[in-house]
């Protein structure tokens, strides 16, 4: 809390990562797909000899009957000996892995670590894919009463226009912005959704239409981080580093929550983050923020202060979601905050190369609808 | 069927009986241990009225395993008149057009079959409007 | 790796814990089992304000249909804004949450973090429970061969007695120590098993018994963390402190196992542990030993080294499992890891207070008959 | 049914077709991407013989779902003559006792319901004794 790691040389730097596309991998097992990832990254990165291996994964205990993907994965990706676990907080699992492996590295009790972000939702009927996401929701008191995640965001949407007096169709510059800059990341699932498409949407749960929420899919995204402290002083200024980084939560339930359209855990992450990396929301130049569904992103964007409240439809001055979003990449649960930190690290760097500017990036991962939420700053 | 759990929550689900705080007289709902209002231990039974309004609502026309008998259906968050946000179906709508602030009131109706397609089916609250 | 943390004034302490009694709590749900030990654990610590809850739970998804545990149970205690998310590793998941509470403080990042191991069998029907534990199997090659985690154990078994020309009456003196111990730990569920008993058992998969192997119940236990330098000087003396810490896996499934009754996860999270520790064998006094079946403690005291091979029954002069192991504890699996940590870390406590001798306890979890241990190493 | 999932497995579960690794040589099964014995990819399909012995087994009295047809039923973890292990139920054993070293075959046989009491049936290996 009171330790300002950029100080010193402690802070942890990306030192390779790895992402498959995003989509429908029936032919591929779990295993496979964890284990490509890992092996990509440590590519990636000069195949260092990792000491741990941080899984965020949400599923894989009900869709494939697997527990335990630390020994299965980590294993099978050729790394007999290091330790390995499971981070499980619904949509923000990979963030969550993530950041245990910053503090892992920072404590100095793991040198390299490997986040990998997995998840195989192919992996049954459709009927079953389709209830997996309520795992997330309170089972006794939401799930039972019939609520599902997307009449949960549909129901805070309703709120959010409600409280200030505005329809649906402010909804459609944040989803469209997702799915133009899908067009551009070969990863992503969704790369030719086009503005007229999105207008003609069929409703799915009043006020949200089928493609106001991101579609779930397989994926798997891996990241190899070390401190800066273990990397020659030369090479430092080449890589990725990790100024900040908080989490926080809130009630699952809405029905527990004062306010519905304030993410409190969104807010205060955010806040928590920067305030770690010892800068304010002006030193951001790019926004990678969670688009499970579009209110995510525009609650989102107004807790942690990008936009005033009843003003987070309005993105134009921001560059947001380049990599497309959870909107346009698909949105592959416990695997997805692990792509948006790749992607987002992967740009940062491209654009140093190609510009020399230093970039610092906020890349927030959601879940449950605000319960949950984690933020890291990256800074090139 | 999961009869402990069902079981566990009968009251609860029946007949939407939460708690009164003892040191600040908050009305809780769903039951917790810890008051959420002042942090203490709260544990006294409290039976709700059943009366409250539309705080927020949705439709749903795609339903989850459990739920297509009631297809489409619609949720709303019920705040009751004693303050407690409770998740609950609407039920009785007819020809009526849900609004944020319609009074409603509390049923016992048939819920959902368990999910688990074993046959048994689950009774609990939904809220209709006040005649 | 390279840091010894004895050094300095940053490893880890234990500010307080509680431990709810293991059995079967049909009137309570998990949230309450989960928010209760957490809010007796930071009473127990004096209510310090945490920055983190870090959960190890194994099945809440499959038997409670509930994901996110770290939103629904922190909130539920009382505790919204902080952070928390849920840990898997099957037997070690409530360890795997320790270790990484453990790197958070040292690291800096975090101040004060609460662990809780929670599990929540008794949700559903008895035959679904009876299959859970077979999650942490390779389900595509060996639940869907019919293996399950009583076979798994037996197959290792018979290939032990094999190897060593022994009989089952061998596995004797591991489970009667844990009986016979349990006896004296309130919170333990089988408090009354007799050596008699335990002998007349009948056979489950030849060559184990029935009372070879932990029964399933529901528990949750939390432990509160700081570091050192947190702490006034003049009360650091007093509190246990984790002084070793470590993990490691070996392959999920007993077909990709160059060999059974070597455990390789055991013997090098117990050796990291200890040389991090700055210790050796000699020099620990107390053992809490992952006893799930039988042949999970044989093969970790040998894989350890505290018994030579083929000696792993034979525990008489050892100080182990005191607060009566997983057979006499039972076994709320993600919990259980926690269990042995508060249960020892209260018994060196008491110890001292009593004696005024300091003492050093080695507590291993393992998950998958040896896929992953996560040892740690107390010090009063 | 899971059919994505016994889709993928067939060829391996029916016909028992691992790998070779086209740089050392060593047979692979389960099929895996990485060479366990030199760490490099192997994606050569491969027919294993169906021959190996028994390396350890065990017999269970209480079956777990999907598998109570066949209680009590035997499980070994054989090794076959190319060197993997593969964990797979004996089948016709008759009265023979089980032993460490015995030879076994491959057959295929059924395995299981598919234990989400669907009905859906899966085949797949088992091994019996050489007569
Ligand atoms: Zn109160
Ligand atoms: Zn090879």
């Amino acid at each position: 809390m009171t330790q300002n790691s950029s100080d010193q040389n402690d802070y942890p730097v990306l030192l390779g990562s790895a992402v498959l596309p995003i989509g429908e991998h029936w032919e591929t097992s779990i295993r496979d797909l964890g284990g490509r990832a890992i092996r990509l990254a440590l590519a990636d990165a000069g195949n260092p000899k990792p000491d741990a291996v941080y899984i965020g994964n949400a599923y894989a205990s009900v869709l494939s009957h697997q527990a335990n993907l630390g020994a299965l994965l980590t294993e099978y990706a050729g790394l007999e000996g290091v330790e390995s676990c499971t981070f499980e907080a619904a949509g923000a699992s990979g963030a969550a892995a993530f950041r245990a492996a910053c503090q892992a590295v920072q404590s100095g009790m793991i040198d390299v670590a490997v986040v990998l972000g997995v998840e195989k939702i192919t992996e049954c009927e459709d009927s079953q894919a389709a209830q997996i996401a309520n795992l997330e929701l309170n089972y006794e008191f939401e799930t039972s009463q019939g609520l599902t995640t997307v009449m949960q965001a549909a129901l805070i949407a309703q709120n959010y226009l409600h409280t200030y007096g505005l329809d649906r169709s402010v909804f459609k510059s944040v989803a469209v912005n997702s799915f133009l800059n899908a067009a551009g990341n070969p990863n992503a699932m969704i790369r030719s959704m086009t503005e007229a498409r999105y207008q003609a949407q069929g409703m799915l749960a009043d006020p949200l239409g089928v493609f106001d929420f991101a579609m779930l899919a397989d994926g798997a995204a891996a990241i190899v981080l070390t401190r800066a402290a273990l990397v020659p002083a030369e090479k430092r200024d080449g890589l990725i580093r990790v100024c900040g980084s908080a989490g926080a939560i809130a009630p699952l339930s809405l029905h527990d929550r004062p306010d519905l359209i304030h993410w409190s855990a969104a807010a205060q992450s955010a806040a928590s983050a920067l305030r770690r990396a010892g800068l304010r929301l002006a030193n951001i130049d790019l926004f990678e923020i969670w688009d499970g569904s579009v209110i995510d992103a525009v609650l989102a964007l107004e807790s942690i202060g990008v936009c005033k409240p009843g003003h987070g439809w309005q993105v134009d001055p921001v560059r947001l979601n380049l990599t497309g979003g959870c909107l346009g990449r698909g949105n592959p649960v416990g695997a997805s905050g692990v792509y948006q930190l790749a992607e987002i690290s992967t740009l940062l760097k491209k654009e140093k190369l190609e510009n020399g500017t230093p970039q610092k990036a906020l890349v927030q991962a959601i879940a449950g609808c605000g319960a949950t939420a984690i933020t890291h700053i990256l800074a090139s | 069927m999961e009869t402990p759990r069902h079981w566990r929550l009968k009251k609860q689900r029946y007949a939407l009986i939460g708690e009164e705080c003892p040191h600040c007289s908050a009305k809780i709902f769903p039951p917790r241990d810890v008051c959420p209002e002042c942090g203490l231990e709260a544990k006294t039974a409290y039976q709700f009225s059943g009366k409250g309004e539309v705080f927020s609502y949705t439709t749903m026309n795609d339903a989850p395993a459990g739920f297509q008998d009631h297809t489409p259906y619609s949720i709303a968050l019920v705040k009751l008149e004693e303050g407690p946000i409770v998740t609950a179906q609407l039920t009785d709508l007819g020809d009526e057009k849900i609004r944020i602030g319609m009074p409603v009131e509390m049923v016992t109706r048939k819920l959902r079959n368990d999910g688990d397609e074993r046959g048994a089916i689950l009774y609990g609250y939904k809220f209709r409007p006040v005649l």
